[in-house]
């Protein structure tokens, strides 16, 4: 760490409204050349906000920004990029109808004589990136074929691709696997020692307080504080960050059953979620929260799909509340067999973002309470609302267009959809992904009230700790198929881990190792 | 959390802005509205025949075909679809018409109907490869239009088929009350359509699938359904209006219509309708049609060239989007969502500023974090 | 130097063949005038294609090109799909290459478009046509001596990129400045489609519902123009002047819903053009009576020496004993050629 | 790097698998192709003047202008864009030309430049009013579309335009080597474009702004410019287009090329490529191109009815696009993706998935890391 050096980035008074919120306030920051900032707060803080004004993709409404001495305010992205800065971005931002490749080339290609593309280096600079962040992503592989996890990673290579002065990670290990994120840490220590200066933003406060020399803490656009990492703790940084003392969540916990009872909501019998992978058997009760655990690209995701209608399984059977039920092959069906899915992509799956939130809340409903097929605006607002206060909703969103509200009320207002439905069986994926500290309990906290009113809850989540904490018990994940079932019986985090890395010795468990995805099967042994 | 501290010189600066936001989202949100009365006043006054009950009826009549196709049109737009094959429908379907009324055996409001049935079937056609296909629908009607008119001309010859049947006329000359019938038929079409869109379960159902098909469905919303419907309505306007022309023609044409789509899109994008879907309401498209019909009766009246009107067409239409693009840029995206919520109750409808609340206010009185703020 | 000998050196047989083009398939007017010039050229021993342009004026540009380039054919009988000069050059490059040409309808190459009397079609050619000035003269003459009253009136004109504008707009002025009772309150091109015609009319009658003349420049368009001022509640008070009357003119005429209609050669039109064409290519200066060269004025033809070109409810009997309308209800469609 | 480690039990279901997908995705991936194939043999063998040198060139001049302007509608399209005003400003163009060619001042070459000059303004228009305004393409094109061939009405009152100056009948009508001046321009635009597409930065640009706007804005690339420059080129297009058709027809005629603009739509999307943006390449254009092209002349030359040419047509744009559309979900999207990276060194440059050995940190130096990171 140099401190006399001159910033690499340096904000001063730069403030930036949108149409009826100010979402950055007169905010300074100086990084220097050399370390890491990071950045935490609540949803909608205005940490994104920051991100977007320094890497020219929004103009500031006031204030000036500097890079590497050189003002760059409103200059746009390209500007920026020429100035150092390169930035992996919260919301996804490849492009799906091209390669890996040229995704992580997109805006910096390598060429020869100034106008050729060079692709035999750019294959070879490829080949480096994904090595040094434990990527095995082929670069020939289409951007749409992608998850999540993988389109992230490929824009991680795409900011360490040239030469960064300015490195600003926003969020990049919400949704990326464990193996990748220790490697980013690597990476991000190796990027410093080399004299980048890196922002860093991240929900996980354990990793900030890790990663990062300086932490700066933002509430409803404004900076509240600045220290050094050292001088920060977990418990004062939640406390900076809301601006008082978090109220304890209801807290569940796996073992501590409070209603479950012996009947089954879900049973599942010889599911296959593909023709290739094993069959799955389980059944969730009445009144308790069930936890799958996995890794990601494990097949939760694929395992409530089938479950919700939203693609068949290969094989299985199913009964809900002792019934058998035919298969259900839409969400609409698998409604009706009283089976309702909270999907984990909120903005296309979760909301019809153009609709105000009431219309949200009230879409699954409206059609079963409506007289003749006509709507009473005063009855669905009625029902909107009284669903937005269960779940903690406040009610002055309901008018807003679902655009507008911050990633945890949208979360909430996902939940609320079906919340009035009393379905015995209720599927929630990744719930927290995106959510800031504050939200999640009140999520948890909805989470255990439909449980006590006698629902069955699958919940799915990226954080082990909170599968730990949250379910009443917890099934291990492996290659689309349950590896384990721990049972009332709280495993530690060691032995699920196990069982997630298929280390475990359990003699079912294990299927072979590509079995799950087709396509990706092919893909390999294409090659 | 001391809750006195209200955020006091804030106040008087929001109200000015609230105020001074509201006059602007006005101008935005009904600029055309604004455009249509001017156009009407100024007509009005330059010639004293266009209030005339006669020339308003038959402006109406005129334009009948098209209305009657924008309506449906207008749900396919909001539900994020596109429909270029009514100009082949209407042109099939006032060959059929003709036809009919040329052999006496069936009455014309059989005719009628099978116009209409042959209308849905075209547009079911449509919906399924849109929907089960997956072919864009640009791309799908634009087919389908080019095989139900290329099959309309391969039944005629491409001859018109003069119609015989007396009855048969009547459809597009006769009058009830005054009112012609296929003034009528439009005057229905546009009220049913306003009343679906915005007061039933199916209307607010088209909003969503056009404003987020994925969610839709995953709220269990049968959305395959939902936007097949639309093009089979689209398809029925199609056929209604295709006889309606047949018997005002007595003729049954097959090359009728050449562009008529186009127009229908017109009608509807004029009136401030995005094509991106989940957004717009059928008293736009009203006013879309209104500001194209009275431009062209002005053009007549006051006898301009016909060829400028092509000009203004082109340039009411750019603003009109133009307008609607720049209101929400604006930040008025509240309230142009076609909502009953929000549209009825206009006054509190804006956001406070401050996307704050998400902090974890279970309490229900005012937020803390917005006290420390100021 | 187009006049030496036969055009076609190696045409196989002795059978000759004659091309015809046609701007569409899908109208009665031409559809007649096509089926005259086959029925001449058949009668007459020669073999004949038809192409159809389908109202594209640079297809027909390419067909009449394909079929020079064919080197099979001794004439061509063009009626111009597009506006005037349209196939110039191409029939430039059919005549160099020794095919010889008869327009009908539309005379090509004029560059005094719209103004002439027709007397000097392009120089190795003929034009044959019945739509001359003097004709459209007559036509609104007749008018406007029928209703002496005056008032107001209205033209639902040929479209504006067809030669019959020019011509029309230059006879009315002549005529209407004779008649200053009579004030225009339109001259809207339409496009020679009833649906079209039916908009326009609809717009001039909202606009001036005193409206007391309607001239319509062909049938086709006055079943639109008519089906407007009756759906207006105006077919009593506005007299309509139809222009080729069709049979259903005919039977309007008669019970008097159109005041006068001017009846149509279009069967001549086509038949006397490929005479002429044939003519040029048996090298004499007339076929049948038909010249080679010049302009072929149907106005004196033989089929309208005695009755003229007026129809009225007094007349209407005599013009179809002589065998008029010529369009016929529902004519067959012509079937397309193949150049090679 | 050992090549030995195949995954044993796997490959013969892999081969197996990998065949039948092989000739699948040939089957989804080249089926306009096939039918493009089919279509000539058939129609060759069926008529034999079909492969004569004169029957082709003839075909080719007929198709020009459509031919020119779809190369840039490629882009356009790929780009994620639409452009519906070119039909517009051919007319203007021709027009124009027209209008250059009776005063005698202008040289023919010279008019063919302010032709192109002018198409190149509308197109600058149509790029500010998209990506400035953000209007959509859809009505920003419809609208200047209709501007400009309202404004070339206006300016002709309608009534054509008649060349004088002899020379400039040549462009139209005069060849080089055998081969007309349009279909020069043709070939090469179609070279041209290809190459510009599929082998420079500026090509690979498009595909990315087509694919995700937002993502190559924030990666640096001038997104607005790059759009604005395909609607600059479409424009150029098409009036190179205008000029082309009015040499040819020695006329300037302002009501030519009505529907045109669908016309070259048509031929983009034949070829198979999707509205979506993104995807396609310049040989598609050319297949779609060439199997409209060949099913008009065949129904031409086996004397068939043109009627049923419009029917087939429709058919075929389906089929095209649903075809494409089935292969995407059949998972051959990698195929499709117009990658040239990758595809220039198909032997040995594909990263194996898992196989780390591929990437070169363990021969090229000590710490990948060292190199080109910071
Ligand atoms: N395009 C936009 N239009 C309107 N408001 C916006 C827009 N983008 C952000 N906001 C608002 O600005 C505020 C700050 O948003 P920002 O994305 O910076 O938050 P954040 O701290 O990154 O939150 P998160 O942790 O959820 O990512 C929020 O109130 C948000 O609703
Ligand atoms: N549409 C798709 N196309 C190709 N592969 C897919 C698709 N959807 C899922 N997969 C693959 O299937 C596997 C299981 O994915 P799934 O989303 O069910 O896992 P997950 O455990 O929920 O992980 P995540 O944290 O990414 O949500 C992953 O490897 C994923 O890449
Ligand atoms: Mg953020
Ligand atoms: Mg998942």
């Amino acid at each position: 760490m140099n401190a006399e050096s001159s910033p690499a980035v340096r904000l001063r008074a730069v403030s930036r409204a949108y149409p009826g919120v100010v979402a950055l306030r007169d905010f300074n920051l100086t990084v220097l050349p050399g370390t890491v900032t990071a950045l935490v707060g609540e949803n909608g803080a205005g940490k994104s906000t920051v991100v977007r004004v320094l890497s020219g993709a929004e103009r500031p409404s006031h204030g000036t920004v500097e890079v590497g001495g050189q003002d760059t305010t409103g200059q746009g992205p390209a500007r920026a990029r020429r100035a150092g800065v390169r930035v992996v971005h919260q919301e996804l931002l490849t492009v799906p109808a091209m390669t890996a490749l040229d995704n992580v080339f997109l805006g910096q290609p390598i060429l020869r004589f100034g106008t050729l593309f060079d692709t035999r280096r750019m294959q070879r600079r490829y080949a480096e990136l994904a090595a040094m962040l434990d990527v095995r992503i082929p670069a020939n592989k289409s951007a749409r074929a992608l998850s999540v996890a993988e389109a992230q990673s490929l824009e991680i290579m795409r900011a360490l691709q040239g030469k960064a002065k300015v490195l600003v990670l926003d969020e990049p290990t919400a949704s990326i696997p464990l193996g990748e994120r220790r490697r980013l840490y690597e990476i991000v220590r190796e990027l410093k020692r080399r004299g980048v200066a890196i922002i860093y933003i991240s929900h996980d406060l354990d990793e900030v307080l890790d990663v990062s020399d300086t932490v700066a803490v933002l509430r409803g656009g404004v900076k509240i504080d600045e220290k050094p990492a050292d001088g920060w703790t977990k418990p004062a940084l939640i406390r900076a960050m809301l601006g008082r003392t978090p109220q304890a969540g209801i807290k569940g916990g796996a073992g501590q059953l409070p209603l479950r009872s012996n009947e089954p909501a879900l049973e599942v019998q010889r599911l296959r979620v593909s023709p290739q992978s094993a069959e799955l058997n389980f059944s969730v009760q009445r009144g308790e929260i069930v936890g799958l655990a996995g890794l990601v690209g494990s097949g939760r995701s694929t395992i409530l799909a089938c479950l919700a209608g939203l693609r068949g399984p290969s094989a299985g059977t199913l009964r809900v509340s002792g019934q058998a039920v035919r298969w259900p092959g839409s969400p609409a069906a698998a409604r009706r067999c009283g089976i309702v899915l909270a999907p984990e992509d909120r903005k296309h799956q979760g909301l019809v973002l153009s609709l105000p939130t009431a219309d949200n809340l009230d879409l699954p409903t409206m059609r079963t309470s409506s007289r003749f097929f006509i709507r009473s605006d005063r009855e669905a607002l009625k029902r909107a609302a009284s669903s937005a206060a269960q779940v903690g909703l406040p009610s002055i969103m309901l008018r807003r267009r679902a655009l507008n509200l911050s990633g945890g009320n949208q979360q909430k207002a996902v939940l609320g959809k079906w919340i009035s439905e009393g379905a015995p069986v209720f599927l929630v994926d990744e719930p927290t992904r995106g959510v800031d500290v504050g939200a999640k309990q009140e999520i948890y906290s909805v989470l255990r009230k439909l449980a006590d009113t006698g629902a069955a809850v699958i919940f799915v989540s990226s954080e082990l700790e909170e599968v730990l904490e949250h379910s009443d018990r917890v099934l291990a994940v492996r290659n689309g198929a349950i590896v384990r079932d721990f049972g009332y019986s709280v495993p530690d985090s060691h032995t699920l881990l196990a069982a997630l890395f298929g280390q475990d010795p359990e003699p079912e468990a294990s299927p072979a190792e590509n079995e799950i995805a087709p396509s990706r099967a092919n893909e390999r042994t294409s090659k | 959390m001391t809750p006195q501290t209200a955020p006091a010189p804030n106040e008087p600066r929001s109200i000015l802005a609230r105020l001074s936001t509201g006059s602007r989202s006005v101008g935005l949100r009904y600029g055309m509205v604004l455009l249509l009365a001017i156009l009407v006043v100024g007509v009005s006054t330059a010639e004293s025949s266009f209030l005339t009950q006669s020339n308003l009826l038959n402006l109406a009549l005129q334009w009948a075909p098209v209305a009657i196709m924008a309506v449906p049109m207008t749900l396919v737009v909001i539900a994020g679809g596109f429909d270029l094959s009514v100009g082949g429908t209407y042109a099939a379907a006032c060959v059929l018409y003709a036809y009919l009324g040329t052999g006496g055996h069936w009455g014309s409001s059989e005719a009628l109907l099978v116009c209409a049935a042959m209308g849905a079937v075209i547009g079911l056609i449509n919906g399924l490869l849109i929907t089960v296909l997956d072919v864009n629908p640009f791309v799908a009607t634009l087919g389908t239009g080019y095989i139900v008119r290329g099959l309309a001309l391969v039944a005629t010859g491409g001859i018109p088929v003069i119609m015989t049947t007396t009855s048969f006329t009547n459809l597009g000359s006769d009058s009830v009350g005054g009112v012609p019938i296929p003034v009528w038929i439009l005057l229905a079409s546009l009220v049913v359509g306003a009343f679906v869109l915005s007061r039933t379960v199916y209307g607010k159902q088209i909003y969503a699938v056009g404003g987020g098909e994925e969610a839709s469905r995953l709220s269990g919303l049968k959305t395959r359904t939902l936007r097949t419907s639309t093009y089979a309505l689209a398809g029925v306007a199609a056929g209604v209006s295709g006889a309606i022309i047949a018997s005002r023609l007595s003729t049954g044409d097959s090359t009728i219509g050449a562009g008529i789509e186009l127009q229908v899109i017109t009608v509807v994008l004029a009136g401030g309708i995005a094509l991106s879907g989940g957004e717009g309401a059928m008293w736009r498209a009203a006013v879309g049609l209104g500001v194209l019909a009275v431009l062209g009766n002005a053009f007549d009246l006051m006898q301009l060239s016909t060829f400028w009107q092509s000009v203004v067409t082109g340039a009411v239409l750019i603003a009109a989007i133009a307008l609607d693009r720049f209101g929400k840029r604006q930040g008025l995206a509240d309230q142009t969502t076609p909502t009953m919520f929000i549209s009825t109750s206009s006054g509190d409808g804006f956001t406070a500023p401050g996307d704050r609340s998400t902090a974890p206010s279970s309490n229900e009185g005012p937020n803390p974090t917005d006290k420390e703020l100021v | 130097a187009c006049g030496n000998g036969s055009g076609s050196g190696q045409a196989a047989s002795d059978s000759k063949r004659i091309a015809v083009f046609q701007p569409t398939n899908t109208n009665n007017y031409t559809v007649t005038e096509i089926k005259g010039a086959v029925d001449a050229a058949k009668s007459n021993g020669y073999e004949v294609d038809v192409f159809d342009s389908e109202f594209d004026a640079a297809k027909q540009a390419s067909q009449v090109q394909q079929a020079t380039d064919a080197k099979r054919y001794d004439g061509f009988v063009i009626m111009a799909s597009g506006a005037p000069g349209t196939v110039c050059t191409q029939i430039q490059n059919a005549m160099r290459a020794g095919i010889r040409v008869a327009m009908i309808n539309q005379p090509a190459c004029d560059p005094a478009y719209g103004q002439n009397e027709y007397a000097n079609p392009m120089k190795g050619t003929s034009f044959t046509g019945w739509q001359s000035p003097k004709l459209f003269q007559e036509y609104f003459e007749a008018a406007f001596k029928a209703n002496p009253e005056g008032g107001e009136y209205a033209v639902i004109a040929p479209p504006a990129a067809h030669q019959n504008f020019g011509r029309v707009k230059a006879a009315l002025d002549a005529v209407a400045a004779k008649h200053p009772q009579w004030t225009s309150v339109g001259f809207v091109p339409g496009d020679y489609l009833t649906n079209t015609a039916l908009a326009k009319t609809a717009g001039v009658i909202a606009a001036h519902p005193n409206l007391k003349l309607l001239f319509s420049l062909y049938s086709g368009m006055t079943d639109g123009a008519y089906a407007a001022l009756s759906s207006a509640g105006h077919a009593d008070t506005v007299k309509i002047i139809d222009w080729v009357s069709e049979v259903q003119g005919y039977a309007r005429i008669k019970s008097g819903v159109y005041q006068i209609g001017f009846t149509g050669l279009p069967y001549e039109e086509g038949y006397r053009g490929t005479q002429s064409v044939i003519a040029q290519i048996t090298g004499k200066d007339e076929f049948q009576g038909v010249p080679a060269f010049g302009f072929i004025d149907l106005s004196k033809d033989p089929k309208v020496a005695k009755l003229g070109f007026e129809v009225k409810a007094t007349n209407v009997e005599q013009f179809q004993n002589a065998g008029f309308p010529e369009l016929p209800d529902q004519p067959a469609t012509l079937k397309v050629a193949n150049p090679f």
